[in-house]
């Protein structure tokens, strides 16, 4: 296998990214996103897109840039550090993911932004893709979709949505799934956005008799799971490596405050019990980020062999963002719990990642699994 | 007013009596988690006639302020009468008839450090909930250091001339009065040259401006001097600083401990906020199933719930402590300890309702704003670290640098 | 309820046990116990007995002081302090909480000590008293007791044996079990002592038909949980003090070295976050010791609710030993490691007691019950 | 000497030709907890004389010491082909031929900072065995504070007087040589007075005693210098202190950052001791039923395989970049989160295991002593409060007083 230290030209790729987000993406956006309520800029994802980002994971022979999913971590990386808020995960990653081989028009559309994805998986409180009850009955020659999806991301912007539905089975067994590919707006398909605290767009999707063909099947009828499951990992590890560059960007944030901020006449970062805080926050992140470059490797390399690596960096990243956020809010003092102050974006938009494709005890268990126990 | 018995048995009878008939069946049926808590002032609107009743009816008998003495507009309750008296209130479901920074703050400053005058004058007017105050403690960029304070009250011969600003003032903007600290001696150390003032909001140069805290609420404001002229006297015997003039840090850190004793007490249990009275176990079993589970949440919980219930046990053994000799600077250990694990208490619901917790208006109510309130707790009256260097110096006596 | 604090006389007895265990059983007995080879200093639990000590739980017609499971919690407490070693826990909590009612002799016996009782109940690494499968067969009037029972603590030196048998069902139930109370060299039974790490007295049982009569069994036959379980939730609670009490002492330890050890020419103590993580263990020290109050109270006062008292207790005072005997050795550096110095003694207790009647997930799963989830 | 082609296909058929050719079955076929490490040293006891083959063949290939140049008894082999030979040493079960502090510590500091003499001199002894060294750092009462190094070197013409103590010097007794830190100059500052100078432990005056530790073994020792004649020459061109005078510091140091990453690796998995290269997952399943039923251990040791795996990434990480420039003061990291995460698996396995795991001679093998010996993984070659410092001012550049 490849270095888990970055290339050359990932070095470069994150270093533009790095410099365009700066530029076009500071927190600042997430907030007049919000403060205007709209989940993202429309004109900052056109850029992304004509830069390639859409297409990272769409094969270049299908106006993709085919960089892989070392590359997808990246930017997705990048945009953590800003809070940069995108149809990039559900679209550019986990779309393009699951319509691998899937007919090109699609990934074309995935490529150059036109076509927004978002994935319906969840019914529940919880990531739980074979708790799946929403009912897809045959009916003639094709199936009428009935039942509520939960916490979809990017399920308000989206003008496609991937859905898994139950086509056989009952709720709780890996088999008996259908993953369709459908218009958001067919009829009997109603949105209803949710305000949630990272001011994204989250939406749950109620579907009431929803005609769906074959040809909108993805995969294979009642193979669902097979069709789902590299999707989600690459989603997983993207939404790790997001997670992952909040942290670097709220850590930033925290020492920067420590070097400056003077409390009883002395700069707080002298401080030695927040020294040693900050040292082990930073040890914390250092051993997730490997975590993150792992995940990516074994998608690119091995990808067969993903699911240990992608749940040791979704449990690592979860785990570690929630505890420099927690620090970062603390040890700012007042300030940290101001909406005027940055530093409560990250704290939220943590929290709902956490939980988006499935929590720290969902991934420890799979770990758990993976290793024997 | 009216007098209660000293005979304990004859006492809860009397008290059980006074509440049933004084309490408003209506208030008294109201789910815990709906109920508006009753904070008074010049420009309070009641949100029933109840709530005004039964303010009226507990003000009247000096009930609002049970342990205050019967001059001041309490009922000379005893320690154990007023325990009977909690207990009666909780066993008739009957809601707290007001709550304010003036009984939590400023009635227990001035029943230590205040003049007769005072204690007559402002006393009652908190009892009968007609003033509402706040507190003006730290100032813009001081943080933790709360004996920087910058705001400076100048010897005007009959008034003092204050300018400055306070920040974290809770309420301030619906406040009618401020208690605050400033500096009345410029040229003493840090800690000396401070008074406790009493300041009208009505000034003129007095302004407040809402703080927009993370969990979209306002709590707090920015408070603003500009000038203001605050009389040296409110009458005879009446001074508008409470203790001595260069003084008020012995009054703030009198409070301090107090407050932190307060605060601490948050995190013993479910009083209020999304639990609503509910215990953590009640709250589980309205979840949907398998969130429970998960042995990452089962043994979180577990972990919360054993702390927390020996939490409240500390709550209980230190209250006994305070009334026999007293707990001094160990009380830095129930702020620290009390809203570390309120904090870890919201973590854990917003893990355990998932998807549905990060919802503003989700189905689990204000949970949202709440599990970004208690990022606060750890904060306010003291910080964690601040508790911990007392903690560490004060009660073990590791050496100074 | 009375107060969680001390009373007067409570004070006064915890003075002059403190008095005495300083005198009599420093931390240095329990060096020269292990060096010479014996569990315990017989000298030592004679005079305890005649303190009163070994009768705390035996009321005054029988022999005893009878002054109750709080003050029989503050004798823990302090024997923690300096890790006394006696039999306290198995023969004057246990044996006198299980006896209780029995035979007068019996319980005089406890009172002036000459009686060793051990409590025979696990036979797995963790602590199940439903678990039990020894099996106790009906045999004429009597039973024939067969098989193995581990972790008998004070089992190689005492002279009677309590010991939970299966009369009736299987392992994992609660009914059908128990109570006998035999002599220790009754034919059949041999013990073999294991040396733990905290150099007491611990044991294997093994029972190859051993006899008992009706007149052995303690309670009801098939009502063994009944019988035993007050005397469990006694000795969880004295265990629970005992471990608070060896907080106390680890951390004076502690907190004395930080006042005096130097390092890079400036006394460790004024390192804030050595100041800092002490503030927290005296934080949970605190705490815990509320929750040992509370169980001796709910024991006094309403032992039929002292389950989830003392669970909360056991469970707190585990957690607790563990992070400050941990932390006492990291802040003593070197010498912490070194047998010469005594905070390793601490250590090796507190995880034998963390195992001793059920470890702390044992006892927060407990009160999870209790507390309805 | 053998010598390995630079193909890499062919350097991998003939190194895994050479292991198998050389090392005998009996050691490849023996359980990973049960072989004895080779340390070799002049009073070196082999445990059978297949170990002792095993050594001789590997030191005659340069392959106790693969990276080290031909020369001083290395292979030479590049970082490549060293990954290689640890991959097939791996897939034969062969065991390490020979560990040592020459191997690790000493022999680093003298290809860094030695003279063409002392390395021909001393590195070929270490590499085939014959010499064992040991290191002498730590004094007693000094504790984390290295440079506060009192034992010193008198100059006495020809020969340095030695007169002091060390601490900690891992396996002392056994040991034929120390390399050791002694203070050359009394007047310069703490840190530009200290040599690191070579010292044969037959001198006279030079003597041993084993410090019994928690865990009931002896792995370190006090060793005492009472009047030792150290010459200040061993030959041409061969001083007896290493790098210039005075700056034993700098050696140290280099040799520090060493010491670090090694001690961080231990921290990765399951190489030693009572999991004898077992996962973890295999030795929970060698548990009786139940215990992994209870979700407190449950969630620890899922945390703990999750936390153990990505420390592993890290480690990788971490060489990696070590190979491309370094990774300086960062490998602070690696010793405190490695030694940290040992501690957890050890307090976990000893949860785990209960009862049983309390045992001396129970039926975990040597799993308590090595639970007891864990707590010195965060005190020796650094504390962790030291490695927080380093990270937080090295890395971080957080400010100094």
């Amino acid at each position: 296998m490849t270095t888990l230290m970055l290339t050359e030209d990932e070095t470069m790729l994150r270093d533009a990214a790095r410099g365009f987000l700066d530029e076009n993406a500071p927190v600042k956006n997430l907030r007049d996103n919000r403060d205007s309520g709209r989940a993202f800029d429309p004109g900052l994802w056109r850029e992304m897109a004509q830069m390639g980002w859409a297409g990272v994971l769409v094969a270049e022979d299908a106006g993709g840039s085919g960089m892989g999913h070392r590359a997808a971590g990246i930017l997705a990386e990048e945009m953590g550090l800003t809070l940069a808020a995108s149809p990039f995960i559900s679209s550019a990653v986990i779309a393009a993911t699951a319509l691998r081989g899937a007919a090109t028009n699609r990934l074309s559309g995935i490529a150059d932004g036109s076509l927004l994805y978002a994935l319906a998986v969840d019914e529940g409180s919880k990531h739980n893709p074979q708790g799946t009850a929403l009912q897809a009955e045959k009916s003639g020659n094709g199936f009428r979709l009935t039942g509520t999806k939960t916490f979809v991301a990017d399920g308000g912007s989206a003008n496609r949505v991937l859905v898994l539905a139950r086509t056989a089975g009952a709720p709780g067994e890996a088999d008996g799934l259908t993953l369709f590919d459908i218009d958001a707006t067919r009829a009997g398909l109603t949105r209803q956005g949710k305000a949630t605290v990272d001011s994204r767009d989250h939406a749950q999707l109620d579907f009431a008799n929803v005609e769906a063909t074959g040809d909108d099947v993805v995969g294979e009828v009642d193979g669902g799971m097979a069709a789902v499951t590299a999707a989600l990992n690459a989603g997983q590890a993207a939404v790790s490596a997001e997670l992952t560059g909040l942290c670097a960007g709220a850590f930033a944030m925290t020492t920067g405050y420590l070097k400056e901020r003077k409390q009883f006449d002395t700069i707080i970062g002298t401080f030695q019990s927040l020294q040693h805080r900050a040292a082990h926050m930073w040890s914390e992140i250092e051993v997730t980020a490997s975590a993150i470059a792992n995940a990516g490797r074994v998608l690119d390399e091995t990808p067969a062999e993903s699911e240990l690596a992608v749940s040791i960096a979704k449990a690592r990243a979860t785990k570690t963002a929630k505890l420099v956020v927690s620090e970062g809010v603390q040890m700012h003092g007042g300030i940290g719990m101001t909406d005027e102050f940055d530093m409560g974006f990250f704290m939220k938009r943590a929290r709902v990642g956490a939980e988006w494709l499935g929590d720290y005890g969902f991934h420890a268990a799979r770990v758990a699994r993976a290793r024997g126990f | 007013m009216a007098a209660f018995s000293d005979k304990p048995e004859v006492f809860r009878t009397e008290i059980s009596a006074f509440i049933n008939t004084n309490c408003p069946a209506v208030l008294r049926e109201m789910p815990a988690d709906q109920r508006e808590i009753c904070w008074g002032g010049k420009r309070w609107t009641f949100t029933s006639d109840a709530q005004r009743d039964w303010l009226t009816a507990c003000a009247a008998a000096g009930l609002t302020a049970p342990r205050w003495p019967e001059a001041y507009g309490g009922a000379a309750l005893s320690r154990e009468q007023e325990k009977v008296f909690r207990e009666e209130m909780a066993r008739a479901k009957a809601p707290s008839p007001l709550e304010s920074f003036g009984l939590w703050m400023l009635g227990p400053a001035l029943l230590a450090f205040g003049t007769e005058a005072q204690k007559t004058h402002f006393l009652p007017q908190i009892t009968r909930g007609e003033i509402r105050w706040c507190q003006g403690y730290s100032e813009p960029g001081a943080g933790s250091d709360l004996a920087g304070v910058q705001t400076r009250a100048e010897d005007k011969g009959d008034h003092w001339l204050v300018n400055g600003s306070k920040i974290w003032t809770s309420y301030a903007n619906h406040a009618d009065w401020i208690f605050a600290l400033v500096r009345t001696d410029r040229e003493a150390p840090k800690h000396k040259g401070i008074s406790f003032m009493l300041i009208d909001m009505e000034s003129e140069g007095v302004s407040t401006k809402p703080i927009k805290l993370i969990s979209g609420n306002s709590p707090f404001c920015e408070t603003f001097f500009d000038n203001v002229k605050v009389p040296k006297s409110y009458g005879d015997d009446m001074s508008s600083i409470v203790g001595e003039q260069n003084r008020g840090w012995d009054v703030a850190k009198h409070l301090l401990t107090h407050e932190r004793t307060m605060i601490g007490g948050g995190g013993s249990g479910a009083a209020s906020g999304v639990l609503g009275g509910r215990s953590l176990g009640n709250f589980l079993s309205s979840l949907e199933d398998g969130v429970m589970a998960d042995p990452v949440i089962r043994s979180d919980v577990m972990e919360l719930e054993v702390d927390s219930l020996a939490m409240g046990m500390t709550l209980e053994r230190y209250k006994d402590m305070a009334k026999t000799g007293g707990v001094g600077h160990a009380s830095a250990m129930l702020k620290y300890y009390g809203t570390e694990l309120n904090k870890r208490r919201y973590e854990l619901l917003m893990s355990i309702t998932g998807s549905e917790g990060v919802e503003w208006d989700g189905p689990h109510g204000t949970l949202a704003p709440e599990w970004l309130r208690t990022k606060a707790n750890s904060i306010e009256g003291g910080t964690s670290e601040v508790m911990l260097d007392i903690i560490s110096k004060r009660v073990l006596e590791l050496p100074y640098k």
